[in-house]
């Protein structure tokens, strides 16, 4: 038993954590989320160079072959700075598709994915949003070799400034969603394919993708056809659980944003924080942050060691970080008052964040019930 | 008991005429925005010049007396007035109406006649001026100060978070300013109408979640008339509690409404999920179920307290009850709907694929931003232990219009 | 629109009120929970010498024919008192269930029920526990003219000293639960019948009903034969609509108690109410009783007005009071502490009833449930 | 990171050990109680003589020197030893362990040799005896006097809410008392072990939600020997502080168990409702899986505590995070499990209907009751906004076993 984090893995962090707070101060993660697209190409490569978007990539595919464990240290502290999630959307979801689903054909693309040159986004949501097996319908009917697909994705990350599009489509019905399901690799000049920037309160930039008959070549398909829902399900869990602890890492700035300004903010002559009615939402706070930061590193271990039981810890730690990390922001809310709500702060942004990522990857009840049919006693 | 208003025949035929006054002056495409973050433009012209008509109506106060501008009408009027506006939407011109106890209680005769008519008869915009930086929850740390010149008062001092149109927009700010710092805490203020064209007072907006509708107010060098101030000038904290007492939810309300869980309930109807309409989803359905029963409950203690305010009645914690209700319910029904409704209840109005245009979006936005205003969570707790008689501090209710000069003493 | 009780109730209130500080103070509480079969044949006999037995029952059936809100008002006393339910069990949910489903035929029984001469509950609930139609499953078989019964009602208040059981029985199995449910009227002393008290931390005596082969004659059967779901969920809706103003007064006292002993309890050299966390638990458990009282009384004054909404707000109530009277007690033993949890302090006994109320006439959970088919839009 | 144990197969013969003598000396038909206010007749002696057998093993404290009467053990043995005794369900007679730190930290040589080995050994069964009427939350308000007569101290004073098997069971009393009325609060303590059989010393038993196994201590007159005081005359709070320390979580679990869960899980298995299995009902698994995420994140705050205590770390917030989180989650479970199991979980361990032979009842009782003792919920939040530094009060953590003489200073 050992919770410490490895001396290689608090050097990552602290690497990571200097350049951020270099490129990243909150002024600069406003206007970022003001920009047109969001995506900042100096940061990009920067942090590309630094091997980012390769650490889950395999080595023999040109990447880094991190444990997962590594990448979710990385991953805390981009938390912590409420990084755009451009490197987690191509260089850990979209990475772990690929790798998992057709690493051989695709070889070339994933090496480009580590090395930062192309960006590629993963396209499972539907308008009937959802995280299981039948939240895909959007069919993909063969024709003459090549397959034709038609239909609408929403809420897909990045898709705006992605190269590429994984597209999790249907290539055939039936009672079992998790049966007929495949991946195509869509490029961005397709005919027939066209994105728009969704807006709204959005922590990170979504897109809906119509997809107007768009013929893609037997070659396109990534993985086996029919068979794409096994793969995708463990690159989403490997990618859930990095994707927790960026939510550890956001609940944790919330938290100490909380703590300092309850130090510091007078009200009737005494700090706010010497008032129990201000110390109890820090309190919650902070076993939010400390909960989410222990499940995530659980649920990274588990994949890392190969448990059995590594999808109930996954399932766990997201669960945990759905609740936990809007509600962290709420109580940072709560202690702030209104000066809390003042964009130039930068909690609203973590706000903005933790709502987004709430229903990201599985919400809290989807993940509930994926743990209570696993904790059910086999009959 | 009796959970309703019940209407004779001749308050019927009043809500057909208030109906037919509304169809005529109302064009049918004029609608309230989604954001009030968007009464802009040509839709705040109109709604300013309803708001004038129906002021002249006596409509904006129905039942203040006329003589101040009101429409001395009786409270089951004043509902159907306010079912009647309500129901069709109008876009209504933020104008902060707490102004109105305060004169009614601290104002002299003159004062009443001065100020009233032009605020009831909707000529004049009210914004209120109490939060500043260093006095958000403990408001009686104004630090803004007022000097005497024997007929008029210099003002310097800022204040944040004073909602309204913005700049041009207001024609008065009230509220709380110190003009005693010798004097004991509560007993150092004074409670001023700013005319908002006053030389050195300029508003600059915030850039907050809910938009850039809130201000701040800077007050330089600032000559205000002596007969601005409103009750004596060490009792700006005293006023000051008449209006808080009522936007700590003493007034009430009279009626359960909630278009933020009708649109939660239409949605779930109409969408579906994994081929299945989500109406049909056990885990959904607790979700709606908790949604109303939370809205509903909270409406109750603001029908409660209407119904005790109108009767009179001396409330002690109710006011700050509800207030606070309304506060958490909001944050929970927030929180149920996104588990709901997923990234939907984010899509902002602009969205094409937002649901009612985006109202769910605004509303996951203003339920955390109302926590603040109006008393935040903790102050109403505050306020509710003290009335409870458990706190340190033991108070009782701060006089409003219906109460005042009854057993309270008069202010 | 006016919310405050009429004379006539308050004076109701009052004598109930003096009756029980008289009778029932908190050690006699104690002590009939501890005796052997929790009933007190004196305080019986002058509960129901004062007609609180007799208010539900119709003027015709002998009774007083009362509002409901009376009812609720003088049951909000008895919750104040923790007074024992047989009176509800008799009075007012067994007499509902006959006046719904068959006054006429049994016009006599309900007369003896109205004056205390006899004791009915009604036994609904099987080992499968639950109130919709599906829970009843314990078949009535016709045969030679009578009706035989078979099964086992689990969780019956009072059948330990009833005088008749009203047993809920299914004569017809079918896709619609709705359909095919009848009741039949059991003498205590029928052939196969036998009741046993069962044991635990039960805030009211609770049995289990063991019908084998028990047979019963036409006669025994109270209204139409497969009709009764309708009668017996208008009476639950009526008696459920009392119950919620009972445990308003439940937790109105727990939380009286709480906000006293903060008053008086030192600790640090100040009385304990003037902490915010004590303060936050009293006010939480406040709004608990003051959301209860609200939605109770307009529940009651919605069957009594004959609202069509009725069933929505009696489902309210009593999802309102299933989580408020428990979680009111909880917040009130938070504030006393250790000492709370001494029987002789008398909080234990609310919390005893909270919790067992907690699921009956249907839990939190299953009034949600019906609320959120009473509010969809009909399509 | 490594969240587990791993054992060498030296180690997992060293279980084998265990798994033996524990076949050895506990009949298959011997259990603990599911209410151990049944602990009670030939169990308790049976437990008692267990405990003996297996102190003098070094198995009660197999992580302390033998010198003591530990067993000189790797924390990877006791964890060993803990997991099988668990799995075996022996019955164990209550010690208050608490006593150990204290002596360990505070206590002379010569105390240490004194008291130590028969406690450690299993021969002497001690009770805390720290609340008294006017001293709960606020424990420094202990009103019990110790007066010094050279060679002994006269104790006279009341105690409440002392836990354990009742009177002639005990051995030890062991807690604060006061030693000078006249010395600041924090400065006027005495720790005392009391010999339980001291004349002037009775035990009555409360009437309690959770049965009859918490005491009032009644103290007349009781001469207590000079060297029963544990640390200097006016350092009884110091010593009660490195008692709580570890009561209030500090010590930690390195386990993720939990019966009543475990329980839980069965009885969703095997249920049904409107004739479907229980397991299947969206809303049934929605409660399992928070009980499970509740409990499983509070053992992960009390596995990172276990961790941080054995590589001898300075706690700060962790040991009162950890105790509030299991009370909170307590109550939470234990109303999850209502809503599910619904009167199920109401029947006592008399009643045949009863699943688990009662043990969810229990659960109902005690997860309420729990979160009082050991500081209660209150005083875990004290002590962590403190250690957050948010409060006016800044304290670090009091020194343990593990920690005592390094970077705090010795005590």
């Amino acid at each position: 038993m050992d919770l410490a984090l490895t001396e290689q893995q608090a050097m990552l962090q602290t690497s990571a954590a200097d350049l951020l707070r270099r490129e990243l101060p909150k002024d600069k993660v406003l206007e970022l989320n003001r920009s047109a697209d969001g995506f900042d190409p100096h940061l990009w490569r920067q942090m590309a160079d630094l091997g980012w978007t390769a650490m889950v990539v395999p080595e023999t595919a040109g990447g880094l072959g991190s444990s997962l464990t590594d990448v979710g240290a990385l991953f805390e502290i981009l938390g912590q700075y409420a990084c755009p999630l451009t490197v987690f959307t191509s260089g850990v979801l979209s990475a772990q598709v690929l790798a998992e689903a057709g690493a051989s054909a695709h070889g070339g693309l994933l090496s480009e994915v580590a090395t930062g040159e192309k960006i590629v986004t993963f396209a499972y949501t539907e308008p009937d949003y959802g995280w299981g097996p039948g939240a895909v319908q959007l069919p993909a009917t063969r024709r003459d070799g090549a397959y034709v697909l038609n239909g609408t994705k929403l809420f897909v990350p990045d898709a705006h400034i992605a190269d590429s599009i994984l597209v999790a489509a249907r290539t055939e019905a039936g009672d079992d969603p998790g049966a007929g399901m495949s991946i195509f690799l869509v490029e961005k000049e397709q005919r027939g394919l066209s994105v728009r920037q969704m807006s709204g309160w959005l922590g990170d930039r979504l897109c809906e993708v119509t997809l107007d008959s768009v013929e893609v070549p037997a070659s396109a398909m990534v993985g086996d056809e029919g068979g794409a829902w096994a793969p995708i399900d463990r690159a989403i869990d490997r990618a859930t659980a990095v994707l927790c602890a960026y939510m550890a890492g956001g609940a944790r700035r919330a938290t100490d944003m909380a703590i300092e300004y309850s130090r510091t903010r007078i009200a009737f002559g005494v700090p706010i924080g010497t008032f129990q009615r201000v110390q109890d939402r820090i309190i919650d706070a902070n076993d939010d942050a400390d909960s989410m930061r222990l499940t995530a590193y659980e649920a990274l271990w588990k994949l890392d060691s190969g448990h059995d039981d590594a999808p109930l810890a996954v399932s766990t730690a997201k669960a945990v970080a759905s609740v936990g990390f809007p509600r962290a922001c709420e109580a940072s809310h709560h202690v702030h008052g209104g000066i809390g709500t003042d964009h130039t702060l930068g909690l609203v942004e973590y706000t903005g964040k933790a709502r987004t990522l709430q229903p990201y990857l599985g919400d809290a009840a989807y993940h509930k019930r994926r743990i209570a049919r696993l904790l059910a006693p086999r009959s | 008991m009796d959970f309703a208003y019940h209407y004779t025949a001749a308050q019927e035929t009043f809500r057909q005429e208030v109906k037919a006054w509304l169809a005529e002056h109302v064009p049918s495409h004029i609608k309230a925005p989604v954001d009030s973050e968007f009464m802009r433009g040509d839709l705040y012209d109109f709604a300013l010049e309803l708001r004038r008509k129906l002021g002249h109506k006596g409509w904006l106060a129905p039942t203040l007396p006329t003589a101040y501008g009101g429409g001395g009408l009786s409270v089951e009027l004043a509902v159907i007035i306010e079912e009647e506006l309500r129901r069709r939407k109008i876009p209504t011109v933020f104008s902060n109406p707490l102004v109105i106890p305060a004169i009614l209680v601290w104002g002299t005769e003159e004062q009443k006649k001065k100020f009233l008519p032009g605020i009831l008869h909707g000529e004049k915009i009210c914004y209120q001026n109490f939060t500043e930086p260093q006095a958000g929850s403990d408001l009686a740390n104004v630090q803004s100060r007022a000097v005497n010149l024997g007929d008029e008062w210099v003002i310097n001092g800022q204040k944040i978070f004073v909602s309204g149109g913005g700049p041009g927009k207001a024609d008065w700010l009230f509220g709380p300013i110190m003009t005693d710092p010798d004097a004991p805490r509560h007993r150092n203020l004074g409670y001023f109408m700013i005319p908002a064209t006053t030389q050195g007072i300029t508003l600059t907006p915030l850039d907050l979640m809910n938009g850039r509708n809130q201000y701040i107010v800077m007050m330089e060098d600032a000559h205000v008339p002596a007969d601005h101030l409103i009750g004596g000038d060490h009792q700006g904290w005293q006023v000051a509690q008449t209006v808080l007492e009522q936007e700590h939810g003493g007034g009430g309300q009279p009626h359960l409404i909630d278009q933020d869980l009708d649109n939660f309930i239409e949605f779930v109807g109409n969408a579906s999920r994994d081929g299945r309409p989500m109406s049909e989803d056990p885990l959904v359905q607790q979700q709606v179920a908790e949604c109303y029963i939370d809205s509903h409950a909270s409406g109750l203690f603001s029908m409660r307290n209407h119904w005790l305010y109108h009767s009179k009645s001396e409330l002690t914690y109710e006011g700050s009850q509800s207030s606070l209700q309304r506060k958490l319910f909001g944050l929970r029904n927030a929180d149920r709907m996104r588990a709901v409704m997923g990234p939907y209840c984010l899509l902002g109005i602009d969205e094409q694929r937002a649901p009612f245009g985006g109202a769910p979006e605004v509303f996951q936005r203003s339920s955390l931003v109302r926590t603040h205003p109006g008393g935040t969570i903790e102050v109403q707790k505050v306020i509710i232990a003290r009335r409870l008689g458990i706190s340190k501090t033991r108070e009782s209710a701060a006089p409003t219009p219906q109460t005042a000069g009854r057993k309270n003493g008069s202010p």
